[in-house]
């Protein structure tokens, strides 16, 4: 018997609505197994319905951009015939429940963004928020995300070079862990995630699948709560090993031929790698679950498509190539199931052995998810915020003293201690690491160089969310220029509460007008991002926090510039308004 | 003269070492996968850094028994030139080409800086290019670099010169302020019995460029060629 | 009195280093080996004391610092009762 | 079967965890707690077969691979012997 629509919904977190328009694309009643996906698929995380109207107002494109929003990672030309590839994330949700599998498999989904797109990665980033540092909760979060952060970005060989901390009473509940990675492609040898070719194999590649990470995109599209922090079997653990030997095997795999497509599986695994692969090329992909290599016995069909297990890929290569395929994961160690194929259909078609399990489009899987349109309205408490009279602050006399305490507040204190646990110089590029305005990266086999930079302001988003997004990306772009570098592109991860509370989606949406104003008028295009909702706990959402990760060209590395005073009897001058 | 960089599954530093001696000083070297188990034609292996195995069990614990570490031992044995950086150190240790161990870093974090360590013993085909007592400043990266050995061990090997770098003050005095990871007798690098096998947790490969920050590493590289080229030279006399 | 703490983490979690113990255990020729879980375990001293509240201090000890709970599972045993 | 690999710093060689776990669990009140050392635990199942085989397997295992004998001891035992 087919329980009721309403129930039915609930468990996977949609609404009667969503699930109707569901009844409409299948042309039925979907079973468990399809209304599952639909679940993830459809989530916030997965398909930014309540976002993505508004992420239209961004710039995107630009004579240097050759890939924008919409792919795993944007790209942007740097001349020389090569492109820096990049794109921010946030792995807040899975750090606050465990700090050092948080932030390491958040870094581990990140690079996977990166090489899937046939670029080596070549650097890290970082943003980070924490809640008081006298509570011991809160230093061993920082401890905790900063170690898995390290481990896992040492491990893969990529350095650290940069990025940013803050400390605010808004992060208690809610750290934000946002991480970015950067890499480096010729034009010629970019990848994409669309499968096309009917007959062509799709080819399961890195990790046995677990049950770990299950419902991880549902999860982070809820606020959390005490049964939250009891879901433990969505905690995912990362393998920056396994992940190094499927990096290298990938780019060996790239060197030939053989690959039609590359989608990495992050939320929602092999459902959102499948049906966005097939959507993007226009196909089908039909697979069988009973072919994926598992590392737990007993899992049902439906664990098998969400899990989020990681260090994984889906490669969709050209018909005939598979041995070739094989032998070279086999080379790394890795295993490599050819699961399925490409159909024409355009239908996603899940069997389990002989069995059709089901059997959906993957475009109704992939785009079709309604979009939201919540109320925006600014908070009643804004005009208090903004109503503060400066003159009747006391006045200082101990400036000493004050600078002293002001320098001695962890937000505004030296990161060293942070920064010395990453591996900031591996693969010897790095000409100017952590501890300036932005990391400066010599680009192999050129005179060039790019310049790095992440930042957030996020007290001044609360007191005025369009200016402070604004200055967020006029931050980056002056930490850039004060390197040497000219200002290329962005990426960013708009961290925010719970979008269904009025105020919360106007903070949002002042947020994305601003940061749109800011980069048109700087013309810099975004060439990806990442929106991460549901920042809550109990009544209270962070401070709203988006964050800009930027990179810049640097013509000619004898012309870069260091933070700080080089030498004595030098002028000092202030420059700007 | 040929150098052989190798490559485990999980190293990361093969690059950097490559670079050094290929881009920065034009030797001619080559990547081994660790599965081969053939140095012939090779004068001198370098066991890069990095994480071989994910560091796992311990670091260099499983990549010892790779194909290509027999390889080493029998190199090693006709006396050929081994240099162990970092994982490539903690790896020599594991297989008993040299003595003692590395422990996690005192402060249990992982560690990245510029230090200084002071040359011990000058008189090494490692540190041919050096003065006794000159303090190199050097890039360290590494969560397992805390050298520990037992206390006769380490009497013998101070007294036969076994020791060649050690973590040091900026003048160069050797105090337990300026070491980093709690290594015995603030260790950095040591040397084995014959004088062909050395291991040091510091990356000389990473300090090779003045664009990346100085060339400190170079004394310890240029060491290693001017002794190939000696071998060579009296080689092609007799 | 001597105590022990047994840390491993818990069934269900992915434990890699496990995973590359058991490959090098195969490699090596131990071919049957299986199930490889590693772990950690913590030898201390306590005072002399009641066996009973020791073991709920060695308890609040692994909740609070010694395990992570979310994916490691724990068990405390007296060793010995003092000399 | 199930068999058991305990493996603990030796006597006199630093044990950077151990001290470090030492002052945290002072810090976090438990005042008395002395002599904190960190090891391993390995847990592994081996096909069925003679006791004495499998201790000889895992100490050739320990001596070989799990423990690094310059700095660590090991010890192995036979959980149970199967279902
Ligand atoms: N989480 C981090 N990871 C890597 N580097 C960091 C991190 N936090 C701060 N840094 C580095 O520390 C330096 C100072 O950071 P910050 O205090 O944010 O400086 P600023 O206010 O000048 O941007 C920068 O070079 C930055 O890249």
């Amino acid at each position: 018997m087919k329980l009721p629509g309403a129930e039915r919904t609930a468990r996977v977190g949609l609404t009667d609505a969503e699930y109707a328009r569901i009844v409409e694309l299948v042309g039925r009643e979907p079973g468990d197994l399809e209304l599952d996906l639909f679940g993830v698929m459809w989530s916030e995380h997965c398909s930014y319905k309540t976002s993505r109207p508004l992420l239209r107002l961004f710039p995107t494109t630009g004579a240097a951009v050759l890939q924008g929003p919409g792919e795993n990672a944007g790209i942007v030309d740097i001349g020389d015939g090569l492109a820096v590839v990049m794109k921010v994330e946030s792995h807040n949700h899975p750090s606050a429940v465990e700090p050092y599998q948080g932030a390491a498999t958040g870094s581990g989904g990140i690079i996977r963004d990166i090489f899937t797109m046939g670029a080596r990665p070549v650097a890290m980033l970082d943003s980070l928020r924490f809640g008081d540092l006298g509570e011991a909760r809160q230093r061993s979060l920082f401890r905790g995300v900063v170690k898995g952060i390290g481990d896992y970005d040492n491990c893969m060989g990529i350095p650290t070079v940069a990025g940013e901390v803050g400390f605010d009473d808004s992060y208690t509940g809610n750290c934000l862990v946002n991480a970015m990675c950067v890499g480096i492609i010729r034009h010629t040898d970019i990848k994409r995630g669309a499968a096309t070719g009917v007959g062509n194999p799709v080819i399961l590649v890195g990790a046995t699948t677990g049950r770990d990470g299950m419902g991880g995109a549902s999860f982070a599209s809820v606020d959390l709560t005490a049964a939250s922090q009891e879901r433990k079997s969505a905690v995912q653990v990362g393998d920056p090993f396994l992940e190094k030997l499927l990096l290298e095997a990938c780019l060996e795999l790239f060197r030939t031929d053989a690959v039609v497509g590359i989608q990495d599986l992050g939320a929602a695994g092999l459902t959102s790698a499948s049906c966005e692969t097939a959507a993007r090329g226009g196909m089908g992909i039909d697979l069988d679950v009973a072919l994926v290599p598992r590392r737990e016995d007993g899992m049902v069909p439906a664990e098998v498509m969400i899990s989020e297990s990681q260090e994984r890929m889906l490669v969709i290569a050209h018909q005939g190539r598979e041995e070739e395929v094989q032998c070279i994961f086999d080379k790394w160690g890795l295993n490599a199931a050819v699961i399925g194929r490409v159909t024409d259909d355009g239908m996603l078609t899940i069997r389990n052995g002989d069995v059709v399990v089901g059997q959906v489009p993957a475009k109704a899987l992939a785009e079709q998810a309604p979009l939201r349109h919540p109320e925006a309205v600014r908070p009643a408490w804004q005009d208090d915020l903004l109503d503060l009279d400066v003159t009747r602050l006391q006045q200082q006399d101990d400036w000493t003293g004050t600078l002293t305490a002001l320098l001695g507040t962890p937000t505004i204190a030296s990161k060293e201690w942070v920064y010395r646990q990453y591996d900031s110089v591996v693969r010897t590029n790095t000409v100017i690491g952590p501890g300036s305005d932005a990391a400066v990266l010599r680009v192999d086999g050129t005179d060039h160089g790019i310049a790095l930079t992440i930042d957030g302001p996020g007290r001044m988003c609360l007191l005025d969310p369009a200016t402070g997004a604004a200055m967020a990306v006029a931050e980056a772009a002056r930490n850039l220029v004060c390197s040497g570098a000219k200002p290329l592109a962005l990426t960013d991860c708009l961290n925010f509460g719970n979008p269904e509370k009025p105020e919360v989606f106007w903070q949002f949406s002042q947020a994305v007008v601003g940061m749109s104003e800011a980069c048109r008028k700087l013309r810099i295009p975004v060439i990806g991002g990442n929106v991460s909702f549901y920042n809550e706990t109990g009544a209270s959402a962070i401070v709203p926090t988006p964050v800009v990760g930027m990179v810049g060209v640097v013509e000619d590395l004898a012309h870069i510039c260091r933070q700080g005073f080089g030498e004595p009897d030098s002028v000092v001058v202030l420059l700007g308004a | 003269m040929r150098f052989a960089v190798a490559v485990f599954p999980g190293s990361n530093c093969d690059v950097d070492a490559y670079r050094a001696l290929h881009d920065v000083l034009g030797r001619d070297v080559e990547y081994l996968w660790y599965r081969e188990t053939d140095l012939s034609g090779f004068d001198g292996v370098i066991l890069p850094g990095g994480f071989s195995y994910g560091d796992y069990l311990r670091p260099g614990a499983i990549a010892r028994f790779a194909p290509l570490m027999e390889a080493v031992v029998r190199f090693a044995g006709r006396g050929g030139m081994v240099l162990g950086i970092c994982n490539g150190f903690q790896l020599l240790t594991e297989a008993g080409l040299l003595p003692g161990a590395l422990l996690r870093n005192r402060d249990l974090t992982f560690l990245c800086d510029t230090v200084p360590v002071r040359v011990e013993n000058a008189d090494t085909a490692f540190t041919r290019c050096c003065q006794n007592g000159q303090v190199l400043r050097l890039p360290i990266a590494h969560g397992d670099g805390n050298y520990a050995v037992d206390a006769a061990t380490l009497a013998v090997m101070e007294q036969r010169g076994q020791v060649i770098l050690r973590y040091c003050a900026p003048d160069g005095t050797v105090d337990e302020q300026h070491n980093p990871n709690g290594s015995v007798a603030n260790i950095a690098g040591i040397i084995n019995g014959q004088g062909n096998v050395a291991g040091m947790m510091p990356h000389p490969e990473r300090a090779a460029e003045e664009l990346l920050g100085g060339t400190n590493g170079l004394f310890i590289l240029q060491s290693m060629v001017q002794e190939l080229e000696r071998r060579q030279h009296e080689a092609s006399r007799c | 009195m001597k105590a022990r703490v047994l840390i491993s983490p818990k069934k269900g979690i992915a434990d890699p280093q496990g995973t590359a113990v058991e490959q090098a255990l195969h490699t090596l020729g131990f071919a049957g080996v299986r199930a490889v879980r590693v772990g950690k375990v913590i030898d201390l001293e306590l005072p002399e004391g009641d066996h009973t509240a020791a073991l709920a201090a060695l308890t609040c000890m692994s909740e609070q610092l010694l395990a992570n709970t979310v994916v490691e599972a724990y068990s405390c045993t007296i060793l010995d009762e003092g000399a």
